[in-house]
């Protein structure tokens, strides 16, 4: 039974893929999308009453269980909201039914890739379905046949093969670690085993290994200056597809990290994973505020807040000590649930306005009061200001690290600032004023996106002790 | 283990790298995928004598794949597209080569520093294999940077992937690695689709920015 | 009791949705801002008993919310009772003023929601006991405030004026961020008891000063990050003007001496000295840049730097003599800041409702279109002239006795042993004498250019008084100014165990000295009677008129002016706002200012009229937020680059990290 | 009983100020005539002038509001009250305590604001200059004559004026530096608050340079009349206030017998005869001022009163 639980969240998007893809008929592939989300969210609800045993290949801890509830829901508020998009996109010809089955079924097999990497336990495991998801979100980036999208995805593509490149070097070199200690053979790539005996390892060796990991899945991470592939990708594809790389892709590539990280921090002689994080995370902090001033492109400037926020968790976790770790988690929590959200309402605007540029949009809060509120609380969120959730977690990150490293927090607040800055000052464009240009209807679903904003709003004000606890044990874990 | 197999591994993992150099040198098309070819074959070869050595029977599968897959189809299916895309006879403007060597011969060196440095655990055969592996990883990147053209920037990124299939094998007794190295051919599948179906030439790459703001969502 | 106060709040947050549902309705304003007002007073009514009480256990509370393994943690003492006071007073009168005020709204829909939650907010900043809940409230009362200073979207000056104000709150909520994450370390434990109990190092406690100094000092508008001040306050609609000049300052206020008379520990001598000389000068710098102004709202939010900075020199006192262990003097200094927390939210709400009505009769805040008022709106002329001379520490009103307490602990200053503190003291002085005069000059601008003389244009000449509720609300606070005023020894005494908890001493006791005068340390070296004053003044001032009236004549008749013989029936020859300061700017604005007149002659013969321009600059915006704009625009369009980079480019960006990383690594 | 005779003394006092003021007046004015070589108006000149304009009609212009109205007698009643207040012929009146020095000067304060407000309320050109001076004039003067407060509450250690006044008349005064820059202060503080020569003209109209004149121009009967007697009546305060502070000698101590009350009438009216007699003759001597320079010397007053102050701040005896 319970191994079913675990087997189920891999098969139902599995199954319902292909189902998907052979579909003759493209009108109800939307809703089998959403079903099929649905199932293997509530069978993920169940790991909390269960926890099957994880085996060499799958395992279910503290650390992923709540991620993979994170990802099967945003994964079926995504599908809901997409539901509503792609219908849009057909009616006004976009899409062809072709291609919207296409859609689906990639979008299935990206939630399989996602889940898989989740809950592998198999390092090797873990990049190959980190690299799947990457080639099916390529796909998807690439749909709409544009030029900038195809230029967008093309670019997405090539970084993404050096990072994963990268990341399997990464790989290797810690069953090269591990091989000496453990001995040949799968054991030596079963992340358990690792943790339990990394402190034998060689710490040189597994340096250089996390040199390359953080370069190979800080690609995926999109942090500075490995990030270019991200404003573009989630500029130009489908909004549907921006959320899900906002909210989920990233995160996967950082557990990921986190993963390995964990090995590192097992073993007491090694130095780098600490330094390495903090300068990235603070360089992307710094890198993504300044970039937010001069877009023109709402889901660009969105995407360039993805990789501030991933340089404050990276930041976190580089830091490291049981508060800034449980920052850490948190904030990753929180920002997948918040960026989705405000991709869901930037969807519906783009698809309100006819248009994704800032200056062409404006007065939304005249026009379209529920989206243009939904969205500013969404801002109002992504920028940390409370009584939201991602203001529990900055707070959490700075005032633990000021007494330690002034310096590096100071700096930290600074990019924060500069961020609260420039997005407030492009979303002001966007809210207030006149009205601007045409405001088509919509019949948009809502829900998604408040059900996601109510979410982050409940965890600013009160977190289940159920979650805490699960983050506290890993936070100690992770060093 | 100072023995004839060491001494042939070693042999043909410094022959990879030496093609990696000779793909650094080569300037038109055609040479860089012949060189390309020659790449394939050597890495062929060596995970053949990995499979032998390790007595690792399924390393055969990986070796198989890299000699029909990467050293024949890949290659011809190329020839075809620079064909067709007609950039065959086209003499790159990279960087100078003379620079080039310069930097690879660098980065052989800093590959070397860094694993012989950290290795001394590991046994010889794989801290030189990883050494090597390093070196051809780097050189396959330093081509990716230095080529202007996108088939040339895609044989760069196929020569980074064999370094890590070479490493992949030379690390003794790693499991999945046939997995990893279909994974990859089904990747480099795709990126030659891609540059087959969109037409993809250095039209994305090229520095010209009139030419660039085109293609891009946001103009500045 | 603290469960009640939470209860109210509640309510108050609670409203908020109502008010979005109900923002479509007539009715709906009126709903809200009663609502507002009756929990206002129920939260007046706990607070005033936990703090007259003088039995009165302090109330502490812990909800399992905010942080899990900390929770909430709420209390009320001595002074978060006197400020939870401070906060409803101020809410309930402007809740009661809304009731009138609130009807002439364009957009309900996006002043209601924001207002019981502001309410709100504010009211758990005063309450919060531990380092999260506190600044959770406290950013949230920035977001709720600049949700209404936006309110009025459409004009394009509102939003930038609420994108400034958003930044310089933020920024200051980082400062306090930083400032308890030093004080509460990297173990976590934000509740206000640990703290208190931990003694931080000389080092580190100085950064704390300096970061709280920054972060409630951006909040209350010190110079020189008053910057977003006189844009935001004027921008809110009036009684949220009122709110945020009157009563939100007074919480940056309240955090400034939660931290830094509270939680830091015994204070070292030289941080008054830092604390002063930022304090007189805002003081002075606000009531001249409020001299400069032509709107009105503007001119009574740069006198709210003025008061603000009056408290802080109060304050600043406090901590010298604290520092000294002279806590007899330091309780007067103390006194008097909080005293003047009173009165200037008192007489400042009192005066931007006076200014909202204006705005109301003659949708005009530019001075130069108004005048003649006192005929059109007597009663709120009325209110506003006792606000008038209140705000200009005048006898017998409540502003005059803050200041004169606060000169006395001047005067007491002599004692203190440090040199520093014995030079910059009486400079200290000198400008706190300035600013008071130049507030009255700065008033009589204010209240004779827009009530006095002719209506300078037609609305202004058709204005119609203001409603019920408003009029109610003026001149109720008029009254107060005037009470605080003459019996300031009730409120003295109310504030002593204030006093005796933060500074470690209290004021004597003043209840029982005859005729109520106020002595603040010997009857010998000090004292002052406002009620004898006030009855003095009265009596001889009536005494003359009935001798006149009875003994002389009461005729009189009407006549056009005279003026010297030249009348001249054409409004335009009055006096205008920058007319009236124009010697004050020929005496300070040159060097203050860089004021230039640049005045343009038509040559010989031509007709055209002669034009004199008055070229002024804002030297602290053009040293310090010019730079930072100009900066940040240079920096982000040099790095924009990086987004239109090719391919082969990011392909190196990437490889030259992996080498950089790797040689690292080895070496 | 004392509580009668304080009573008296202090009923006294107000009416002694009140008689004396338009006295001063004539007397000063006399002074400077006889130094012109003019025979100059009688002595009792000023209290005909006010009788007649009290019995005059008041005419007021026909915007004027009811502040024009009231601003006379509030200003009349708080310049009567702070003379009032200030010791004359004898210390420790029953009222001086409800108000030390500093309130003194901010009653004056409030009358100069409402006559501020006086010129503002019609509406007219002249008007506005004069409050638009006036509040200038003001803006540095009582900065000035605050911190000369400071350091003269500090040499006698309270702001409490017979406090001062009885330190002053005791020996343990010495001779500070501070005391004499503080008088230097208080002296030109008195000239402009007075609106004398050099800072403004009492005697003329119509000139460009005109401060308190132009304020008033459109106050006519009893109106003008209680405006004229306040600014006697402050010209009284001032000496009064530089005699108890400077020049103690004579004043009947609280409580003190009759004869004694006596003397102190006596030598109070010796000194403001002394200072009438001074301030004539400076006004005679000097000439008016620019008004741009005005705030150069009370600038001057000011920076002295600070030097004072400072001075008592860095060491107690100087």
């Amino acid at each position: 039974m319970t191994v079913d639980a675990l087997a189920a969240i891999l098969l139902i998007p599995a199954v319902s893929a292909a189902i998907l893809a052979l579909m003759p008929d493209y009108r109800p592939t939307a809703a089998i999308n959403v079903a099929a989300s649905l199932f293997t969210f509530l069978t993920a609800l169940s790991l909390f009453v269960i926890r099957p045993v994880s085996g060499p290949y799958l395992l279910v801890d503290d650390l992923n269980k709540v991620f993979i509830v994170l990802t099967t829901f945003i994964g079926f508020t995504t599908s809901v909201f997409s539901a509503s998009y792609i219908g849009h996109e057909i009616a006004v010809g976009r899409l062809t039914p072709a291609f919207v089955r296409f859609y689906h079924a990639m979008y299935q097999t990206l939630m399989f890739a996602l889940n898989l990497a989740l809950v592998a336990n198999n390092i090797g495991l873990m990049w190959v379905a980190v690299e799947v998801a990457t080639l099916t979100t390529v796909l998807m980036v690439g749909m709409y046949r544009t030029h900038e999208a195809l230029e967008a995805a093309w670019k997405y593509f090539i970084l993404g093969s050096v990072g994963i490149a990268l990341a399997l070097f990464g790989t290797i070199l810690v069953y090269m670690a591990a091989r000496p200690v453990i001995g040949e053979g799968l054991d030596a790539m079963v992340w358990t085993v690792l943790v339990k005996r990394a402190s034998a390892f060689d710490p040189a060796l597994l340096n250089v290994a996390f040199v390359f990991l953080l370069l190979g899945y800080g690609t995926k991470v999109g942090l500075a200056p490995l990030h270019a592939w991200l404003p573009d990708a989630h500029a130009e594809g489908p909004t549907p597809i921006s959320a899900v790389l906002s909210g989920l892709l990233l995160n996967v590539a950082l557990y990921a990290l986190l993963r390995f990280k964990m090995i590192l921090a097992a073993s007491t002689a090694t130095i780098a994973p600490g330094p390495l994080m903090v300068v990235m995370g603070l360089i992307s902090v710094i890198f993504a505020s300044l970039m937010l001033y001069r877009r023109r492109d709402i889901k660009r400037m969105f995407a360039y807040s993805s990789i501030e926020h991933m340089g404050i968790i990276v930041f976190a976790f580089g830091m490291g000590g049981p508060l800034a770790n449980l920052a850490g988690l948190l904030h990753m929590t929180m920002h997948s649930l918040t960026k989705s959200a405000i991709f869901f309402a930037v969807g519906h605007i783009a698809q309100v306005k006819g248009t994704q540029k800032i200056d062409d949009i404006g007065g939304l809060t005249v026009t379209n009061p529920v989206l243009g509120w939904g969205l500013m609380l969404g801002v109002v969120a992504i920028v940390g200001l409370p009584p939201l959730g991602i203001f529990m977690s900055e707070f959490l990150v700075i005032s633990s690290t000021f007494a330690r490293a002034p310096w590096l927090a100071a700096i930290l607040v600074l990019g924060i600032l500069i961020a609260l800055g420039g997005l407030f000052m492009r979303t002001n464009v966007v809210m207030f004023g006149e009205p601007k240009g045409i405001t088509k209807p919509t019949e948009a679903s809502y829900v998604p996106m408040f059900a996601h904003l109510a979410l982050v709003c409940m965890a600013g004000i009160y977190l289940p002790p159920a979650l805490v606890s699960g983050f506290t044990s890993v936070a100690r874990l992770l060093g | 283990m100072h023995g004839i197999e060491f001494d042939v591994a070693h042999m043909l993992a410094g022959t990879l790298v030496l093609a990696s150099f000779m793909m650094l040198y080569q300037d038109r098309l055609p040479a860089l995928l012949n060189v390309y070819a020659l790449h394939a074959l050597v890495l062929a070869l060596s995970v053949a004598w990995q499979a032998f050595i390790q007595d690792a029977p399924h390393l055969y599968v990986t070796a198989f794949i890299a000699l029909t897959f990467k050293a024949i189809i890949i290659p011809v299916s190329l020839h075809r597209i620079i064909v067709r895309l007609g950039i065959h006879r086209e003499i790159e403007t990279a960087v100078s080569v003379g620079l080039t060597m310069l930097a690879g011969i660098g980065l052989v060196a800093l590959s070397m520093v860094v694993m012989l440095r950290i290795t001394p655990g590991a046994d010889a055969l794989a801290r030189e294999d990883l050494a090597f592996a390093l070196s051809v990883v780097l050189l396959g990147l330093l081509i990716m940077v230095t080529r202007r053209n996108a088939v040339s920037q895609v044989v760069g990124f196929m020569s980074l992937e064999n370094g890590l299939v070479l490493a992949a094998t030379g690390a003794k007794g790693m499991p999945l690695v046939v997995e990893i190295s279909v994974a990859f051919s089904v990747l480099i599948a795709f990126i030659v689709i891609g540059i087959f179906l969109f037409r993809i030439r250095e039209r994305f790459d090229s520095v010209d920015l009139q030419a660039l703001d085109r293609f891009r969502g946001e103009r500045r | 009791m603290i469960t009640a106060a939470l209860v109210c709040v509640a309510v108050l947050l609670a409203l908020a949705p109502v008010a979005i549902a109900l923002a479509a309705q007539m009715r709906g304003s009126a709903i809200i801002y009663s609502a507002s007002l009756l929990a206002c007073l129920a939260l007046l009514v706990i607070a005033l008993f936990a703090l007259l009480d003088p039995a009165h256990p302090i109330l502490s509370t812990t909800l399992p919310v905010g942080l899990p393994w900390l929770g909430a943690h709420f209390r009320i003492d001595a002074l978060a009772a006197f400020f939870l006071a401070i906060v409803n007073f101020g809410g309930a009168a402007a809740s009661l003023f809304a009731l009138g005020y609130g009807r002439h709204e364009s957009a309900p829909g996006r002043v209601l929601p924001f207002y019981p939650a502001y309410l709100a907010a504010m009211n758990l900043v005063v309450l919060a006991d531990d380092a999260f809940t506190f600044l959770v409230a406290w950013e949230f009362m920035s977001l709720t405030s600049w949700a209404l200073v936006v309110s009025h979207h459409r004009e394009s000056e509102n939003i930038r004026a609420g994108f400034v104000y958003l930044l310089m709150a933020s920024f200051g909520t980082l400062a306090l961020l930083l400032a308890f994450g030093m004080l509460a370390g990297s173990g976590g434990h934000y509740d206000f008891a640990t703290i208190r109990a931990a003694h931080p190092a000389a080092v580190l406690s100085t950064t704390v000063l300096l970061l709280a100094l920054i972060g409630a000092g951006s909040k209350a508008g010190l110079v020189p990050l008053h910057a977003w001040l006189p844009l935001a306050h004027p921008a809110a609609p009036s009684h949220v003007s009122g709110l945020m000049s009157g009563v939100m300052t007074k919480v940056a206020i309240y955090g400034f001496v939660r931290i830094v008379f509270d939680l830091l520990g015994p204070p070292e001598w030289w941080w008054s000295m830092v604390v002063l000389a930022i304090a007189a000068p805002s003081a002075t710098l606000g009531v001249l840049y409020a001299l400069m102004q032509r709107d009105i709202k503007r001119v009574l939010a740069y006198s709210t730097i003025e008061n603000i900075g009056i408290i802080f020199v109060g304050l600043g006192l406090a901590l010298a003599f604290k520092a000294q262990a002279m806590d007899w003097i330091a309780a007067l200094a103390f006194t008097a800041a909080l005293f003047h927390v009173l009165n200037h939210a008192t007489f400042k709400s009192l005066l931007f409702f006076g200014a909202g009505c204006v705005l109301n009769a003659t949708g005009e805040r530019d001075m130069e279109k108004l005048g003649g008022l006192i005929h059109r709106m007597p009663q709120t002329a009325f209110a506003v002239l006792i606000g008038c001379v209140a705000i200009s520490a005048l006898p017998p009103f409540n502003g005059f006795v803050s200041e004169w307490l606060t000169f006395q602990a001047i005067l007491l200053s002599p004692e203190l042993p440090s040199w520093g503190l014995k030079l910059i003291i009486p400079a200290v002085g000198g400008l706190l004498a300035l600013a008071a005069a130049l507030a009255a000059a700065c008033f009589v601008k204010l209240f004779g250019i827009v009530f006095l003389g002719r209506a300078r244009n037609a609305v202004a000449s058709t204005a119609r008084e203001a409603d019920g509720f408003s009029r109610a609300t003026l001149l109720g606070l008029a009254a107060l100014c005037l009470v605080a005023g003459i019996f300031p020894g009730l409120f003295i005494d109310a504030l002593a165990p204030v006093a005796k908890a933060m500074v470690g001493n209290s004021m004597p006791h003043q209840a029982g000295l005859q005729w109520l005068t106020i002595v603040p340390i010997a009857k010998s070296r000090s004292s002052y009677n406002g009620l004898l004053l006030f009855a003095f003044v009265l009596l001889s001032g009536s005494i003359a008129a009935l001798a006149i009236h009875r003994l002389a004549s009461d005729r009189f008749r009407r006549a056009p002016f005279w003026d010297c013989g030249l009348p001249d029936a054409s409004p335009a020859i009055q006096y205008t706002a920058s007319g009236f300061s124009q010697p004050i700017r020929r005496v300070f604005g040159t060097t203050i200012f860089a004021a230039r007149e640049i005045g343009e002659m038509p040559p010989p013969g031509s007709p055209a009229p002669a034009r004199l321009v008055v070229d002024m600059h804002d030297l602290i915006w053009d040293a310090l937020y010019a730079p930072i704009a100009k900066a940040t625009g240079f920096v982000t369009e040099r790095i924009n680059v990086l987004q239109f980079l090719t391919i082969r480019r990011y392909l190196t960006l990437v490889f030259v990290t992996l080498i950089v990383l790797l040689v690292v690594l080895t070496i | 009983m004392s509580m009668i005779r304080d009573l008296m003394s202090q009923g006294g006092d107000m009416l002694l100020v009140l008689t004396l003021a338009p006295l001063l007046t004539g007397f000063v004015r006399k002074i400077k005539a006889r130094l012109l070589r003019r025979q100059g108006p009688p002595l009792l000149q000023p209290y005909r002038d006010l009788l007649r304009l009290m019995r005059k009609d008041v005419v007021l212009a026909e915007n004027a509001s009811w502040l024009f109205r009231a601003i006379p007698y509030i200003i009349f009643a708080s310049t009567w009250v702070a003379a009032s207040l200030v010791p004359t012929f004898g210390t420790g009146l029953l009222f001086s305590w409800s108000a030390d020095l500093i309130v003194i000067t901010a009653l004056l304060g409030s009358a100069r604001f409402f006559l501020a407000l006086g010129g503002l309320d019609v509406g007219t050109a002249f008007g506005g200059i004069g409050s638009s001076r006036e509040v200038m004039i003001a803006s540095l003067a009582e900065p000035a004559m605050l911190i000369m407060v400071f350091a003269v509450a500090m040499i006698a250690g309270s702001t409490q004026l017979s406090t001062i006044a009885e330190f002053m008349g005791s020996s343990a005064v010495g001779l500070p530096v501070s005391l004499g820059l503080a008088l230097v202060a208080l002296i030109i503080v008195a000239i402009a608050e007075n609106g004398r020569i050099p800072v403004d003209n009492p005697g003329t109209h119509l000139e460009l340079t005109m401060v308190h004149e132009a304020m008033v121009l459109e106050y006519s009967g009893r109106h003008l009349a209680l405006i004229d007697l306040s600014s006697q009546l402050k010209l009284v305060l001032y000496i009064s206030m530089i005699a108890s502070i400077f020049m103690p000698w004579g004043t009947a101590a609280p409580q003190a017998a009759v004869h004694s009350l006596a003397l102190g009438a006596a030598a109070y009216v010796v000194k403001l005869a002394v200072c009438g007699v001074a301030l004539a003759v400076f006004e005679t001597a000097i000439a008016k001022m620019r008004v741009f320079r005005i705030p150069q010397f009370l600038g001057a007053a000011l920076m002295l009163a600070l030097l004072a102050t400072l001075l008592r701040f860095v060491s107690g005896s100087l």
